[in-house]
């Protein structure tokens, strides 16, 4: 066995372990751990695979940043694990037999009559130069609508999330001194005028 | 010797893993949105392998984006639980039925 | 000379569509009054615009005649294209006469959304006349659905207290039928490399067991539109509940759009097929002849049993039709627009009494003779050309069915001669306990005999069903021609 | 790179939107509240400058630009300027129902318009990622778009449902997408069709691509079993946003089925593998969709089971392969949209403050109340269930035919006896407004230019009922010169 | 006369074929008028203008009877009706010897009606219409008997039996009436149904409905066959024959089509003896006798004519014995005598079924209307158990139903005579299969005719009045004694029995054994028996002479002697009658044959349609097919919603199954 093989077979270990540890654990914190050392794994793959800066922006950005919105939100929100745990193992025998017929499906069509058994060599004339290089020139030249797209696309991330959660709490008591110094007579004080009441009339209701 | 192969079956085991997750986690939105970031994951280790094996870096752009939208995806989809959460107090699945038929 | 005044169909289909859409926009409330007027300015107008149209017909040729033609979908090749021979225009007669009674039948019975009754009558008028003019397959099928609107809502609207049901049961029986037409239809078209011409279509070769799809598709159409048995069950239903006028309009006009379907696309279209299902349809008719005969004989409500009246005598256009001679096709026409009069003035009896009772129910009634004796007078001429009585409309189709159908087979005409007796038992036996007897109680006693237009109208018609039946040669003349030109069509095997 | 200016010219419809979408943005934050109608003018003045930019920088022969992301051609540049004309009416619909219910913000515009960058970015995309990315652009903002009422547990809960599946959706599609990736070597659709014209893809590859991108393309369609989402987020969601979501996102669903599925994967032999794949669903989605839709009660609800049933009725279309078929489910869609928005704007038109009529019975009597909103309803339901003299006959029609010449004449059968069906629940629609006497509490609409723009919209079906010819002409001449098959 | 016509604006010029039209338009004309404005005109304008319709049309009868005589037939149409598929039906004339008989017949005996009811109906409210309708009547009968060809015989045929209809329920307000009148249209109807059928086989095969071309093919279609049943052969002419000869059952109230009849009393009595006794029951006769060159190629159909004839003659007469309202044994005897008829016909007598049909309608409506001016007498009491003596109250009227009944019963030198004698004789001669059954009828029929008419007669006329210790006559009432009635009323009579006594034997001579029908009716040399008989005839006066040593006279005197002996001489043999109870019972029943047709027919037929109805429409094909398959997809929807649970755990397994199924069948599944 090779160092390749044996680095191989242990992350995917790794990895599926984690990844079966996520569907598995009984606490979203311990879900979103295993998740984080999924991440952690896969991306040791990916730098097997020689997409570093792809596997350094997995851990940089998803576990940085999303794994920790999600450990946020899941401690932030007050949650009932027995309740979300009830009749758990009731879909069990559904969900192997699912997916593991959906796994002997896909084995069977992917594996085996490949025509790519080994790597190619990736265009040998920028193939000196580093993968994340490689990617930014890309990224910036061919893939430059996409690149707008992906800014707007988070943009939309940034307006809906505030949109969706910011709010005006209205146990605040802030002062707004346009609001003041704007202020008349009209908005403090408002003459209503009433029919005199009749005093019999009164008695009778 | 590792063959594209077995990366690709190591996508589908954790594309597998993710369907079986929501399987088991019906009631836990917040395990199922995990869930389908493996999915994701599933989808791009998938990508890059290809992209390695032929040679080709759009697979890792591709990649790259998946990433991204996944990211902004994951902003919304907590926020979204989020408000959820405060109408109705619970991410329990079976509380969130008040649509059907 | 048949194409000199062009547009003249143009004006007999959209004259009413346009009169219609004027009364809907001119309908405030409180302008019932000129809506009725406009209604029955529009309707007179409509007929008008026939007369020349009648008067130019040339009997003797065998092609269709006052053609236009404008392409309307291109990329389809679905065109514009109107024209008449015989049958068209002796139908489009009924449809334009029927239309003015019916604006003058619910002059005064009509008082909630008047103009919106009277639009949806016109403009169904309208779209009648479209369906008897066209000569391009998909704009017969349009004109054929679109008359189910405008009846939806009448029957909907204006109905009695099960209407809902019956509307619906309206809409969707009809409907169930003419979709498979649509496939039928795009199935000709696809055949046809392209045309939706029906002249085309008569000329197309389609082998036996196209046919025979085709035959069925269009069968389911046009037999539920007829109606045949047994898919009859939604005309008591329709024609009970609707008002009058709708009723009117149902049994004199939309049962024919069935007949016409049959003689206008399945003879000529798929004579192959339909000469090999004519055992089937003839017994079908048979069937209806005299099974909803006797259906009929124990019907309680007036409207229905007139109505399963029209079932049993729609039996004999499809048994004329499907023997395939000139005296059953003859007869069949002839039986459509005379069954068109005499239907029509039976419902509009029925609604004379309706509106002064509100109870359609024969037992309700009984002696109406002694208060009504001018209203007795005519329904007892139209009750007689119910029966088929000689020297009426209603005996001319059935003679001549029946004459055919013997050319066929003894039997055939045996079971359709049933009907004279049967036709004379339900007709007269709900006759006679509505009209004779001892006045029955106060509200027949009080009841007002007809007033001066619901005179007129009936006597119009009697004038119209006596008429006929004692001088039909004019309508066999007009139809001849067509019966000849449909009768050849179908007799040419297109395998 | 070669990148020219003229690809910018190409795209500047999408800049327009882009930059708009930022001034909009920007400028609301220093709005105060009375002035938000200034917003509103301003997204309507975007998309309409947006859409007519569409059409102007029009390209009679399909261009590829921005390096093989973006195609330029007839077919994309008149479904983007339809899009945004649609939404443009959509708000018009709207704002009422949006002032009303405190939605009457900068975020909800900003949105809006976003989505319809995305729909855009899906029209003219010649490549999976701008692809998919223009289908998370969409995505995302109407899942935000869902949840906006952010005191509505109902809102929020089909947030939660349309996420959710959404997500998974995507991810199955880009699973497929990886598949494809993996067997063509190439993500760009020209490269993709050239890659399997040459015969060295690995089929099994391909067909399992496939089969997941059938998944995704289900999931955006709403076509049975991927469905579920449909009834669902269309009751919960704010009507506004309900009509957005019906309307305009399903021409975009249909240039993505343009994109993947004639256009990338219309290789006869996976042609047949996906028509058939096709054909359970449409046959399924007709059921499904036509028979559930009877036992509503909601009416956004019903209207959501015929989308269902409708989205079936453009797959058959669209499973023939052949270009009448293309044609006439483009046909199809733009007039169904033009249906669903009237639909789901009566609606709009009709809820009032703290009241939604989107119940059924909420219609009862409205033939009396608003008799010419009636009216109008009623030509948009017979147009649904596809009673000529409607445009909704004609769309049904094309279809139909197309499907006999694909020789499959049981599928016309099923498609005709399912509309049957379906004719119930319109019917019953009209029923309620017509027959039935029980008045309800709607008065009279006061919006003005909603009820204008409803006009135009319901008579605009009536019209192209009488006159189809123009539409399927466009429809095919468009096909004609913008899909690239085999 | 001719200044009659002169004033009418009759030309001498004027073709024939205007006055053929003339002849039977006038009583339209005069229908129309009376019908359409009787209330401006009023009651004497009324009657005016309907007798002299109906006298133009007498006067016009006579005239072309003339013609007739003088060789001037004619046979040619007046419209077209109709072209159908190359065939012209048209509406024309046949003006021979049968048809301007007939129309003397019937235009005299209408006219006689037209002023009898002057006097008979001047109390009723409805005597506009009354004469409106009976002109009607005439009208149609005449275009009946006219008629050139089928089509308008059947219209005429048709349009009797509408008239008939509304004369029945003239007074609509009577139940009885009402429903005699649906059952005499629809018994009819069965009648017509097998004319029509026979019409349509005449088309069929003959191509035409021309009497002259149809009778021109019969040796041609006498040798046809059709199929019926599952291949066996019928000869074409028997089954045409007895199809057509249905329709004469109906018409002509033959056993067992006869029910109607009796019923039809309900009608006002100048209509019982106008149209059910001398005109419109015998249209079927004349069809036959118009149809005998069909018939002659049929002896199966001949048969079945006599015998259908033979069972009407006498059993119906046995049942004028039970009957007690005066109009209904009249009724009866109608019944026996169109049996008569029948008979004659079915031996190829129709010259002899003619004369009786002649004599008939004279010496009938003379009885009805003899019996109708009883009425009168009585105050519209029918029942003769409450009459008697009438001889010296109403000597007119007992004078004329004397003669009217001897007539009848077929005393020599009466008209009867003449007619029955020649039907009788010529049975004996005829060797038709049935002839001796219809032999026996006859005679035993002669014994009954004798005895029920005499019956009447010493009941009505003979004895004491009864009419006073009626139970339940009112006290008020019963001085209003019995008394003549008006001369409008006795001078149709008296002309009607002039008629009766001389018509038989002025006429026998040239309608027997001269060649009157000698172009018009046709009989097989083999059939000939009226020539055999005419080879015994030597003149009137001798065959009356000869008359009182025949059987059949022996067997009237003894029926009149009978009915002297238990009716007149000793009323308390009545009695002891008792031993015929159960005859009697199954007469006054009529056979059963009414309950039978109440229980299968009417009450069959609303069984079959309550079951069809029920069964058939609303629940098989309604409740089934239709709600049923509408359930079925409601049921479906509700069922199906479910799926829609609201989870969205569920949500995503469906999804994820649809993506599962997906890939296992189009991957792995082929």
């Amino acid at each position: 066995m090779t160092f390749e093989s044996f680095s191989f077979y242990l992350f995917s270990t790794i990895l599926v372990g984690s990844a079966l540890s996520v569907i598995f654990s009984r606490n979203p914190v311990h879900a979103a751990l295993s998740l984080v050392l999924a991440f952690f794994t896969a991306a040791a793959i990916w730098l097997m695979l020689e997409a570093e800066f792809l596997a350094i922006s997995l851990i940089l950005v998803y576990v940085g940043a999303v794994m920790v919105l999600f450990l946020f939100v899941v401690m932030m929100l007050d949650i009932n694990i027995n309740r979300m745990r009830e009749g758990y193992w009731n879909y069990l025998l559904p969900a192997i037999v699912v997916s593991g017929i959906f796994l002997a499906e896909l084995i069977v069509l992917i594996s085996g009559r490949m025509v790519f058994e080994k790597p190619l060599e990736i265009s040998a004339q920028i193939t000196n130069e580093g993968n994340t290089l490689q990617l930014g020139r890309l990224l910036y030249t061919e893939y430059l609508y996409a690149f707008e797209l992906a800014a707007v696309i988070l943009l939309v991330a940034i307006v809906a999330a505030i949109a969706l959660t910011l709010r005006r709490r209205k146990d605040m008591k802030v002062v707004s001194s346009s609001d003041q110094s704007s202020a008349n007579r009209a908005s403090r004080l408002k003459i209503v005028s009433m029919p005199v009441e009749n005093g019999r009339e009164r008695e009778e209701s | 010797m590792i063959t594209l192969s077995h990366y690709l079956v190591l996508g589908a085991i954790l594309f597998s893993v993710s369907i079986a997750g929501i399987f088991l986690n019906r009631k836990n939105i917040i395990i199922i949105l995990m869930s389908i970031e493996l999915m994701l994951l599933a989808v791009n280790m998938n990508f890059i392998a290809f992209s390695h094996y032929l040679g080709d870096l759009s697979g890792q752009i591709f990649v790259f984006f998946i990433l991204t939208v996944a990211a902004a995806e994951a902003a919304i989809g907590l926020a979204i639980l989020v408000v959820l959460f405060r109408n109705l107090k619970t991410i329990n699945v079976d509380d969130v039925g008040g649509l059907r038929g | 000379m048949s194409t000199n005044i062009i547009g003249s169909l143009s004006l007999i289909v959209w004259l009413p569509i346009f009169f219609g859409i004027v009364v809907l926009t001119i309908g405030q409330d409180g302008r019932e009054h000129l809506v009725r007027w406009v209604s029955l300015v529009g309707s007179i107008l409509g007929a008008l615009v026939l007369v020349p149209v009648w008067t130019q017909f040339d009997q003797t040729k065998t092609e269709f005649q006052f053609v236009e033609s404008i392409p309307w979908i291109d990329t389809f090749n679905i065109n514009y294209h109107l024209g008449i021979d015989g049958l068209s225009l002796i139908l489009i007669l009924l449809n334009v006469v029927t239309t003015i009674l019916v604006v003058i039948a619910g002059w005064e019975v009509i008082t909630k959304r008047v103009s919106q009754y009277y639009a949806s009558f016109l403009i169904l008028s309208g779209i009648i006349n479209g369906v008897f003019c066209s000569l391009d397959a998909m704009l017969f099928y349009v004109f054929f659905e679109a008359t189910l609107i405008p009846m939806f809502l009448i029957i909907g609207i204006w109905g009695g207290p099960n209407r809902v049901y019956a509307a619906i049961k309206f809409f969707l029986y009809t409907l169930a039928g003419s979709l498979l037409t649509l496939v039928a239809l795009i199935y000709l078209y696809r055949l046809s490399a392209g045309s939706f011409s029906i002249a085309d279509f008569y000329l197309l070769p389609i082998p036996q067991s196209a046919q025979l799809l085709i035959f069925i598709a269009l069968f389911a159409a046009f037999a539920v539109k007829i109606p045949m048995w047994p898919v009859h069950t939604w005309l008591p239903d329709a024609h009970v509940e609707a008002p009058t006028g709708g009723s009117v309009v149902l049994a004199a006009v939309m049962l024919k759009l069935g007949g016409y379907g049959f003689l206008r696309l399945s003879l000529p279209i798929v004579p192959d097929a339909a000469r090999e299902l004519a055992p089937l349809v003839i017994a079908l008719s048979l069937i209806a002849i005299v099974y909803i005969g006797f259906v009929a004989l124990i019907q309680r409500d007036m409207k229905k049993l007139i109505a399963y009246s029209s079932i049993s005598h729609m039996g004999f256009v499809t048994l004329g039709i499907f023997i395939f001679n000139a005296e059953g096709m003859q007869g069949a026409i002839i039986q459509m627009v005379s069954h068109g009069f005499i239907s029509a003035a039976l419902f509009l009896c029925v609604g004379v009494l309706y509106d002064r009772i509100h109870s359609r129910q024969i037992a309700d009634y009984g002696g109406v003779v002694n208060s009504m004796p001018k209203f007795a007078a005519l329904f007892l001429v139209f009750a007689m050309a119910n029966a088929g009585l000689p020297g009426t409309s209603g005996f001319v189709g059935e003679f001549f069915v029946i004459m055919g159908a013997m050319s066929n087979n003894f039997w055939f005409a045996f079971a359709a001669a049933m009907t004279l007796i049967l036709g004379a038992a339900y007709t007269l036996w709900m006759y006679k306990r509505v009209v004779f007897g001892q006045v029955t109680s106060d509200r027949i006693a009080d009841l007002k005999d007809v007033n001066a237009r619901e005179f007129s109208m009936l006597l119009v018609l009697a004038f119209v069903v006596i008429g006929v039946g004692l001088y039909p040669k004019p309508f066999t003349d007009v139809i001849g021609t067509s019966v000849t030109t449909i009768l050849e069509l179908s007799s040419v095997s297109k395998y | 790179m070669n990148f020219q200016l003229s690809d910018l010219y190409a795209i500047s419809a999408e800049i327009f939107l882009l930059c708009g979408v930022s001034v909009i943005l920007l400028l609301d934050l220093f709005l105060s509240e009375t002035r938000r109608n200034v917003t509103y003018f301003l997204s309507l003045f975007v998309l309409v400058v947006t859409s007519v930019i569409s059409l102007l920088v029009f390209d009679f022969e399909p261009r590829v630009v921005m390096n093989g992301l973006v195609v330029s051609g007839p077919l994309s540049a008149t479904l983007k300027s339809i899009l945004c004309g649609l939404i443009a009416i959509g708000l018009i619909y709207s704002k009422d129902y949006l002032q009303c219910r405190g939605l009457h913000r900068g975020e909800y515009y900003s949105l809006t318009l976003f989505a319809a960058l995305g729909m855009m970015v899906m029209a003219s995309s010649n490549h999976f990622l701008s692809l998919y990315l223009g289908l998370e652009l969409l995505s995302l903002s109407l899942y935000a778009m869902v949840a906006l009422r952010r005191d509505s547990g109902r809102s929020s809960e089909a947030a939660i449902k349309y996420f959710v599946l959404g997500a998974i959706a995507s991810g199955m599609l880009l699973y497929g997408m990886s598949m494809i990736y993996g067997a063509t070597g190439n993500l760009n659709i020209e490269a993709i069709v050239s890659s399997i014209n040459s015969g060295n893809s690995d089929l099994n590859l391909l067909r399992l691509g496939l089969v997941f991108i059938i998944v995704g393309v289900g999931f955006k369609l709403g076509a049975v079993p991927f469905h579920m989402w449909i009834p669902d987020v269309y009751q919960g969601s704010p009507t506004s946003v309900t009509l957005l979501i019906g309307t305009a996102p399903k021409i975009a669903a249909f240039a993505f089925i343009i994109r993947l599925l004639a256009e990338s994967l219309g290789h006869p032999s996976l042609h047949q593998e996906w028509s058939q794949m096709l054909t359970v669903l449409a046959v399924a989605s007709l059921l499904i969709g036509n028979v559930v839709a009877i036992a509503q009660t909601n009416f956004k609800r019903m209207l959501a089971y015929s989308t269902i049933a409708h989205m079936g009725f453009l797959l058959l279309g669209f499973l023939t392969g052949s270009m009448n078929g293309y044609s006439a489910s483009l046909f199809y869609i733009l007039t169904y949209v033009f249906m669903a928005l009237a639909g789901f704007g009566v609606i709009l038109l009709l809820s009032k403050d703290g009241f939604e009529a989107e119940e059924l019975s909420d219609l009862g009597g409205l033939s009396r109340s608003n008799p010419w909103s009636a009216f109008l309803l009623m030509i948009v339901m017979f147009s649904m269930a596809g009673i000529p003299p409607t445009v909704g006959f004609w769309s049904k029609l094309f279809i139909i035919q197309s499907v006999i010449e694909f020789e499959s004449v049981w599928l016309a059968v099923v498609a005709v006896m399912t509309s049957l069906i379906g004719a119930f629940y319109y019917l019953r629609v009209v029923k309620i407004m017509y027959f039935d006497s029980n008045e309800s509490s709607t008065t009279r609409i006061r919006y003005r230019a909603g009820l204008v723009v409803f006009s135009i919209n319901g008579l605009m079906l009536l019209g192209m009922g009488l006159f189809p010819g123009w539409l399927l002409l466009l429809c095919q001449s468009l096909i004609q010169d913008s899909v690239r098959v085999f | 006369m001719s200044t009659m016509l002169a004033d009418l604006g009759v030309k001498d010029t004027m073709t024939n074929m205007n006055m053929y039209l003339l002849a039977a338009l006038a009583p339209l004309i005069g229908s129309m008028l009376t019908g359409f404005f009787g209330r401006k005109i009023g009651r004497s304008g009324s009657h005016v203008v309907a007798i002299i319709g109906v006298l133009v049309s007498l006067i016009l009868s006579i005239k072309i009877f003339i013609d007739v005589l003088n060789g001037n037939s004619f046979n040619g149409s007046v419209y077209t009706w109709a072209v159908v598929g190359g065939v012209s039906f048209e509406v024309g004339f046949l003006i021979d010897r049968l048809s301007s008989l007939m129309m003397i017949v019937v235009t005299s005996v209408s006219l006689m009606v037209h002023v009898y009811t002057i006097g008979y109906m001047k109390d009723d409210p409805g005597y506009q219409r009354f004469f409106s309708y009976i002109s009607l009547f005439t009208f149609a009968m005449l275009m009946l008997v006219m008629s050139n060809n089928f089509l308008q015989l059947f219209f005429g045929w048709e349009a009797v039996g509408l008239v008939s209809y509304l004369l029945i329920g003239f007074w609509y307000k009577k139940d009885s009436a009402i429903y005699a009148n649906l059952k005499a249209f629809l018994v009819n109807r069965v009648g017509d149904f097998g004319f029509l059928l026979g019409i349509a086989l005449v088309l069929h095969f003959a191509g035409t409905l021309d009497y002259a071309a149809v009778f021109d093919q019969s040796e041609d279609l006498s040798v046809r066959q059709i199929e019926l049943f599952g291949g066996v052969g019928w000869s074409l002419i028997t089954v045409i024959c007895i199809c057509l000869f249905i329709g004469a059952m109906g018409k002509s109230a033959q056993f067992p089509l006869h029910v109607w009849l009796p019923d039809s009393m309900e009608g006002p009595t100048p209509i019982s003896a106008l149209i059910h006794a001398a005109t419109m029951v015998t249209a079927g006769i004349f069809m036959v006798a118009r149809m005998s060159p069909l018939f002659e190629y049929s002896e199966m159909a001949l048969s079945f004519v006599l015998i259908i004839g033979s069972i009407t003659a006498l059993f119906m007469g046995l049942l004028g014995l039970v009957q007690n309202d005066i109009k209904r044994v009249v009724a009866y005897s109608t019944l026996s005598q169109l049996g008569y008829m029948t008979v004659a016909l079915g031996v190829s007598a129709y010259s002899a079924a003619m004369f009786h049909l002649m004599t008939h309608a004279f010496f009938k409506a003379l009885l009805f209307l003899a019996a109708g001016s009883v009425i009168i007498g009585m105050h519209h009491q029918q029942d003769m158990r409450f009459m008697g003596g009438l001889r010296r109250k109403m000597p007119i009227t007992w004078m004329v139903s004397l003669i009217g009944s001897l007539a009848l019963i077929g005393f020599p030198f009466l008209s009867g005579f003449y007619s029955k004698d020649s039907i009788i004789e010529t049975v004996q001669l005829s060797s038709i299969p049935g002839a001796g059954f219809a032999y026996f009828a006859v005679l035993l029929g002669v014994f009954v005719t004798a005895l029920y008419s005499f019956r009447m007669y010493f009941l009505v006329f003979e004895g004491n009045y009864r009419g006073n210790n009626q139970s339940g006559q009112d006290v008020s009432e019963s001085h209003h004694d019995p008394h003549e009635s008006p001369p409008v009323v006795w001078i149709p009579l008296v002309v009607l029995a002039i008629l009766s006594v001389f018509s038989g034997a002025i006429s026998i001579q040239p309608i027997l054994f001269g060649d009157y029908f000698k172009d018009v009716i046709f009989v097989l040399g083999s059939h000939d028996v009226v020539a055999q008989f005419g080879e015994h005839f030597h003149g009137w006066l001798a065959m009356g002479m000869h008359g009182f040593q025949t059987l059949p006279f022996w067997l009237a005197m003894a029926g009149v002697l009978t009915a002297w002996f238990v009716f007149y001489y000793s009323p308390k043999t009545r009695n002891k009658l008792s031993v015929f109870a159960p005859l009697i019972r199954l007469f006054e029943q009529k056979y059963f044959l009414d309950k039978f047709n109440e229980w299968f027919f009417a009450l069959g037929a609303r069984s079959l349609g309550d079951l069809l109805w029920k069964v058939g429409d609303q629940k098989i094909i309604d409740g089934f097919l239709v709600n049923g398959s509408a359930k079925l997809v409601a049921k479906m929807g509700t069922r199906l919603r479910r799926i829609q649970t609201g989870f969205i755990s569920h949500y995503a397994f469906i999804m994820i199954l649809g993506a599962f199924t997906l890939v296992t069948i189009w991957l792995f599944g082929k």
